[in-house]
């Protein structure tokens, strides 16, 4: 296995420009997934790596080795696609087995990897079948085989469960995650869905608008956000963010005022105290940190224009549809009911600040 | 999707309509090839023919030597479908896929090869075959139907290109595949129903030829069927007999070959690629 | 990439230099002829600029030929457009021996063209044909029609004759197209309540233009050079009633022995469908799928 | 370089007697019984004149034939000028205009082979051929007492004239061999007792041009010749003041390659018979069409 590092990469289609400036490193055997809305770049970047997409300047190198402009079979790595490209015409075992006889080896030899790869995959008894005889997830375990007989350097994943039901999607995850402990391959995944990136990464990439946002561990993202982006874009349902103002500063705490929520003095510990206390900040909660009946000093009261009941959870939403809504997770069985109110306590440590430029205080 | 009645009784009147208008011509040749000459030309003509006779094929197979037309027909048709298809597939695929200087420019000269009325290449083709002895020869007609057939091939085959998936293409690039290896390995046997349509096209434009054949053939063991028949219909009299007689058997050669291939054709043309 | 780029012209080689000998050269051939004064085949003749051209556009037979090809090339299409869809939106349906429809439509264009010319010069013919006394005993005429009689007939049977035998051809094209359209489109406005005809003027017509689009060109391009039905049937005529430029270009050629004039007509006729293909396939590109 | 007449073919008129008989007239002697006749015989759906109004060769004939019975013989003076466009060229496309209206409709898309078959389907009362005996006795009832054949109505019944050709083959060589070997097989061709055997290929078409031909046994012997005597020997009678457009006394002028390959006399016709033209416009501009043609 290899590590991949790319540094300043940019890519432009005709006059726009989607990657502008990404470089970021994958340690050997470390699971990286890229994540962020559509259209930010990550596909495209994972097809720069690939080779499928010529990179106008920066570099990419796996294992050392500079690839960036090297052909797509010659880098040591191996892709998933998202509608798995499995050859129509090809039997399971020869589709497993094209990558290997384009590099020459011979029959034997080759019919012995795709063995192994399929008994891993439990694909042994679908060998000689044609794609079109098999169902969804079993194809995408194809795709997956063709990609390991390959033994490349670097797996790349191309959403590639994103065309699967919900049932066979948690399936198809906890299998790639199983493979990834198997092998202990460099895995570069791109997703959308950052459930998907929570569980399966070891570090996430968070991409907007042909940037990096942030790099970091699923836990480091989700509770120590460099920016008001990430913040928002990690976790679901997403964070709360309500404008504030400071009104003083106490052992370390910047004191803030919520007018909305009618809430003062709440003391919110800062990541790095700035020179300056600024005059209005964003105050960002995540919804399952505004828990019911806690006791603590600061409570506000919600009014319920809508509830969620997902059995074990509820979400209380004060103005479904509407951006600035504010969002609470209830205990499943709470009795709240619509146009009644809740009251809910507000923890400070599970507070974030934000300046107006949207960067983390 | 069911249909209601009133969509239902249109479709069958329309295709009543053209069982009569293709069929009922070929009925009239087939039938009339068998009736005695006086009930052809009788002033009632007869749907179902009340006499029956072998005379106009018997002078036909006696007046010209039409199986060697049929066997110069199916060599020359033969031979162009394969150049045709030797030199539009790779064409094909070099416009589709690959992005290269000019690629618009040259492809939309290719079609423009149809805007040149034919007779106009007649003349100097003429004098060109002279020059390097190929006039009277059968590959003569190969190469000038080949050049009339290949335009619309390279874009009926850009069409069937169209139908496969470029990640099937880009998984082929990952696996290490070169260029020809995927033209051979993975597109010409996704687009093996389109290769058969054009195929079947370039057969059917070379079999069905004519001004060219009559003016580059000379010697009548050299001739194509189109060229053999058209000898016989004869100025100075018309045997609307023997002319029957001809046209049937100058049919029944293509409709052998059409009823083995004809499923593949027009299955060919409606999937394209193999999904 | 580099190398594919090399790869590209190595395939694409062939196909163009064929083309460039057997139809290209052809036509500089055909340039080359237009600015002289050759009378027969092989003769020799003098430079004489661009006289043949000036000849040949101030005089009205030119000017006939090309009406009369652009009339061919409309009513050929207009006719065949009808006759190639009906078929198309029927095979397009699910029917007892549709298979075996899709199969044996296309019977009129796999017959040789000589076939077609006599097959049609007997049914129509006043002295054994089929069609006169079938229209004498229906009553609806009482003498043989002469339906190459009159040059507005004549035009009209062989326009009839060359879109019976091409327009299976271009129902199958159509075909190819209505069948890339997916049938939950026609479910979903079925749904909405729209009617069979609604379904058509809003799905299929919109959706059938771009392969429609291409057929017009190619169609036109292809029906603009139809020679042998015509020259077979009426030779050009009754009087010049079907003398189109491709007509008027053998005759001027090979009865006339005036290889140049021959020549300088198909120059103009191939300009003609240059500007129109030019102009045709730009439109279309921008339409185009890919 | 050597051109020895083959064979002569002449045209005249056919008919069947028993459907004269059956009208109650005669075989017409002049133009005006012609056109009676023709009308006469228009019953029921027949023709009663079948005539070509083609642009084509065989409408060349037909024409040129009414005109050599219409003192129209000759389309170039002795200087080799046109006076195709004189009064007689006018009155004979005058009258085959008007006989044509009792032609089928699709005249004007005949060649040879139709005349035949409108002749034998009993279509046409009267047709002007070659020879339509082939066709008659093969596709119609072959009753060789009933068909009838007559010189070409003329005028005014004066001497009738007919268009006649007398083939010829071509021998073209620079190798002395050759142009031997080609003599001896024309001249053994010609031999009575082989010339009848190379007429008969097409009987009741092809006549003799040698004298000693028209008595060779082995032309009568053929037993098409044979059942048909009475007709073909009146046809080699009629085919001894046969013409052919372009040939003024005995010389030739080229441009008659030209003007018979684009089928002028033909096109004139048509000027009258399609677009209605008067005989006297349309030859005139047929003058102009072989003017322009001629250079």
């Amino acid at each position: 296995m290899a590590e991949l590092a790319l540094s300043n990469l940019h890519k432009s289609f005709g006059a726009t420009e989607v990657i502008r400036g990404v470089s970021l490193a994958a340690q050997s055997g470390e699971f990286v997934v890229f994540v962020g809305p559509s259209g930010c770049g990550k596909s495209t970047l994972l097809r720069m790596i690939a080779g499928l997409e010529r990179s106008d300047s920066g570099t990419i190198s796996i294992g050392g080795r500079n690839v960036t402009t090297t052909d797509p079979a010659k880098r040591g790595i191996a892709m998933v696609f998202q509608t798995y490209a499995l050859y129509p015409h090809m039997s399971v075992a020869e589709n497993m087995g094209f990558g290997l006889e384009m590099a020459g080896m011979a029959r034997p030899e080759r019919q012995k990897l795709v063995r192994q790869a399929a008994e891993m995959l439990h694909l042994t008894d679908y060998l000689d079948r044609k794609p079109r005889q098999l169902s969804g997830g079993q194809r995408q375990r194809v795709a997956i085989g063709r990609a390991i007989v390959r033994n490349p350097d670097v797996f790349l994943f191309d959403e590639p469960l994103s065309n699967l039901d919900a049932e066979l999607r948690v399936k198809m995850r906890l299998e790639i995650a199983k493979l990834h402990k198997d092998l202990g391959a460099t895995m570069i995944y791109v997703t959308h869905d950052q459930v998907e990136a929570m569980t399966l990464a070891d570090k996430i990439v968070v991409l907007r608008a042909g940037l990096v946002e942030q790099i970091g561990s699923p836990m480091q993202l989700y509770s120590d956000p460099d920016n008001r982006f990430v913040a928002g874009f990690i976790g679901s349902p997403r964070m709360n963010f309500i404008d504030a103002s400071v009104s003083g500063i106490k052992d370390g705490a910047l004191l803030v005022d919520v007018p909305e929520l009618d809430l003062s003095g709440l003391p919110v510990r800062p990541r790095a105290m700035p020179a300056k206390a600024p005059a209005t900040v964003t105050l960002g909660i995540r919804p399952e940190h505004l828990s019911e009946g806690a006791e603590g000093p600061f409570r506000i009261t919600l009014a319920c224009n809508a509830i969620e009941r997902l059995g074990a959870i509820s979400y209380l939403y004060t103005a479904p549809g509407d951006d600035a809504t504010i969002i609470a997770q209830l205990k499943g069985a709470s009795g709240v009911r619509v146009s009644e109110t809740v009251t809910v306590g507000v923890d400070p440590e599970a507070c974030f600040l934000f300046d107006d430029a949207g960067q983390r205080i | 999707m069911n249909r209601s009645l009133g969509l239902n009784a249109a479709l069958v009147a329309v295709v009543a309509f053209f069982v009569v208008l293709v069929g009922l011509p070929f009925w009239w040749v087939v039938s009339g090839s068998f009736k005695i000459p006086q009930e052809i030309i009788a002033r009632s003509p007869t749907m179902i023919p009340q006499s029956f006779t072998l005379q106009h094929y018997q002078k036909l197979f006696e007046a010209s030597d039409y199986p060697v037309y049929l066997v110069n027909s199916l060599i020359v048709a033969a031979s162009s479908t394969v150049l045709t298809l030797l030199l539009a597939i790779p064409a094909a695929y070099a416009f589709f896929r690959l992005v290269f200087p000019g690629r618009g420019f040259l492809y939309r000269t290719i079609l423009l090869a149809y805007a040149f009325p034919s007779i106009v290449v007649l003349i100097p083709l003429f004098g060109l075959f002279a020059k390097v002895g190929l006039v009277d020869r059968l590959p003569a007609l190969v190469i000038v139907n080949v050049a009339f057939a290949l335009p619309f091939s390279i874009w009926m085959l850009r069409s069937f290109l169209a139908g496969v998936p470029k990640e099937i293409e880009e998984a082929a690039v990952m696996d290490g595949a070169p260029t020809l290896t995927i033209l051979r390995r993975i597109m010409i046997p996704l687009i093996a129903p389109g290769i058969a349509s054009v195929g079947i096209y370039a057969f059917v434009t070379a079999w069905t030829e004519y001004v060219f054949a009559s003016v580059l053939i000379l010697s009548d063991a050299k001739r194509t069927l189109p060229v053999g028949f058209s000898g016989i219909i004869g100025q100075y009299q018309i045997d609307w007999g023997l002319l029957l007689a001809g046209a049937t058997v100058a049919i029944v050669p293509v409709v052998a070959i059409f009823a083995l291939i004809g499923r593949g054709f027009v299955s060919g043309l409606t999937e394209g690629a193999v999904k | 990439m580099q190398q594919t780029r090399a790869l590209a012209f190595v395939l694409v080689a062939p196909a163009l230099l064929f083309l460039a000998a057997t139809l290209g050269w052809p036509l500089v051939q055909a340039v080359q002829l237009s600015l002289q004064d050759v009378r027969v085949i092989g003769a020799p003749g003098a430079f004489v600029g661009l006289d043949n051209y000036s000849r040949v556009l101030s005089n009205p037979s030119f000017w006939n030929a090309a009406w009369l090809s652009v009339v061919w090339v409309v009513a050929n299409a207009v006719l065949q457009t009808v006759l190639a869809l009906a078929v198309a939106l029927v095979l397009n349906e699910k029917f007892p021996g549709v298979r075996v429809a899709r199969t044996w439509v296309i019977l009129t264009w796999i017959v040789p063209t000589v076939v077609v010319v006599v097959i049609w010069r007997w049914l129509f013919s006043t002295s054994g044909g089929m069609i006169n006394p079938l229209l004498i005993q229906a009553g609806i005429v009482e003498r043989p029609v002469g339906f190459f009689a009159t040059p507005w007939t004549a035009m009209a049977t062989l326009v009839f004759i060359n879109s019976w035998r091409w327009f299976p051809f271009i129902a199958l094209m159509m075909l190819a197209g209505l069948t890339r359209i997916p049938d939950d489109l026609y479910e979903a406005a079925r749904i909405d309540g729209a009617n069979a005809w609604q379904r058509f003027k809003r799905i299929t017509w919109p959706l059938l233009a771009p392969t429609l689009g291409v057929l017009a060109v190619i169609g036109t391009l292809l029906s603009f050079n139809v020679f042998d039905i015509i020259w077979l049937l009426t030779s050009g005529g009754p009087a010049g009633g079907s003398r189109t430029l491709p007509v008027l270009i053998y005759e001027t050629a090979f009865k006339g022995y005036r290889l140049s004039e021959a020549a300088t007509v198909s120059v103009l006729a191939t300009l003609l469908l240059m500007a129109f293909a030019m102009v045709a396939t730009r439109a279309l590109d921008r339409g185009d799928d890919r | 370089m050597w051109a020895v007449p083959l064979y002569n073919m002449a045209m005249n008129l056919w008919y069947r007697k028993s459907v004269l008989e059956e009208a109650g007239i005669e075989a017409p002697k002049t133009w005006e019984e012609w056109r009676a006749a023709a009308e006469k015989l228009s019953v029921d759906g027949v023709s009663g004149m079948g005539l070509p109004a083609n642009k084509q060769l065989y409408t060349d004939q037909t024409v040129y034939s009414v005109m050599v019975n219409g003192g129209a013989t000759e389309i170039y003076n002795e200087d080799g000028t046109l006076r195709f466009d004189n009064p007689e060229t006018v009155g004979a496309y005058e009258f085959y205009a008007d006989l044509n209206k009792f032609s089928p409709a699709d005249s004007t898309s005949w060649t040879w082979g139709e005349a035949e078959a409108c002749f034998s389907s009993k279509a046409c009362a009267m047709v002007m051929q070659f020879s339509v005996i082939a066709t008659y006795d093969t596709q119609a009832e072959g009753d060789a007492a009933d068909l009838g054949v007559a010189a070409i109505p003329s005028k005014d019944g004066g001497d009738h004239n007919t268009i006649s050709y007398a083939n010829a083959v071509m021998l073209l060589s620079k190798d002395e061999a050759k142009m031997e070997a080609s003599k001896k097989f024309v001249s053994f061709l010609l031999e009575p007792d082989n010339y009848g055997r190379f007429l008969n290929m097409e009987p009741g078409l092809f006549m003799p041009v040698t004298a000693d031909g028209a008595e060779a046994e082995t032309f009568w012997a053929d037993p098409m010749v044979e059942k048909y005597r009475e007709q073909i020997e009146t046809v080699i009678d009629n085919a001894q003041n046969g013409r052919l457009f372009g040939f003024t006394s005995g010389r030739t002028f080229p441009s008659i390659a030209a003007i018979s390959a684009q089928n002028i006399i033909a096109e004139t016709l048509q000027s009258i018979v399609v677009s209605g033209q008067s005989a006297a416009e349309a030859v005139t501009a047929g003058q102009a069409r072989m003017q322009e043609v001629a250079q």
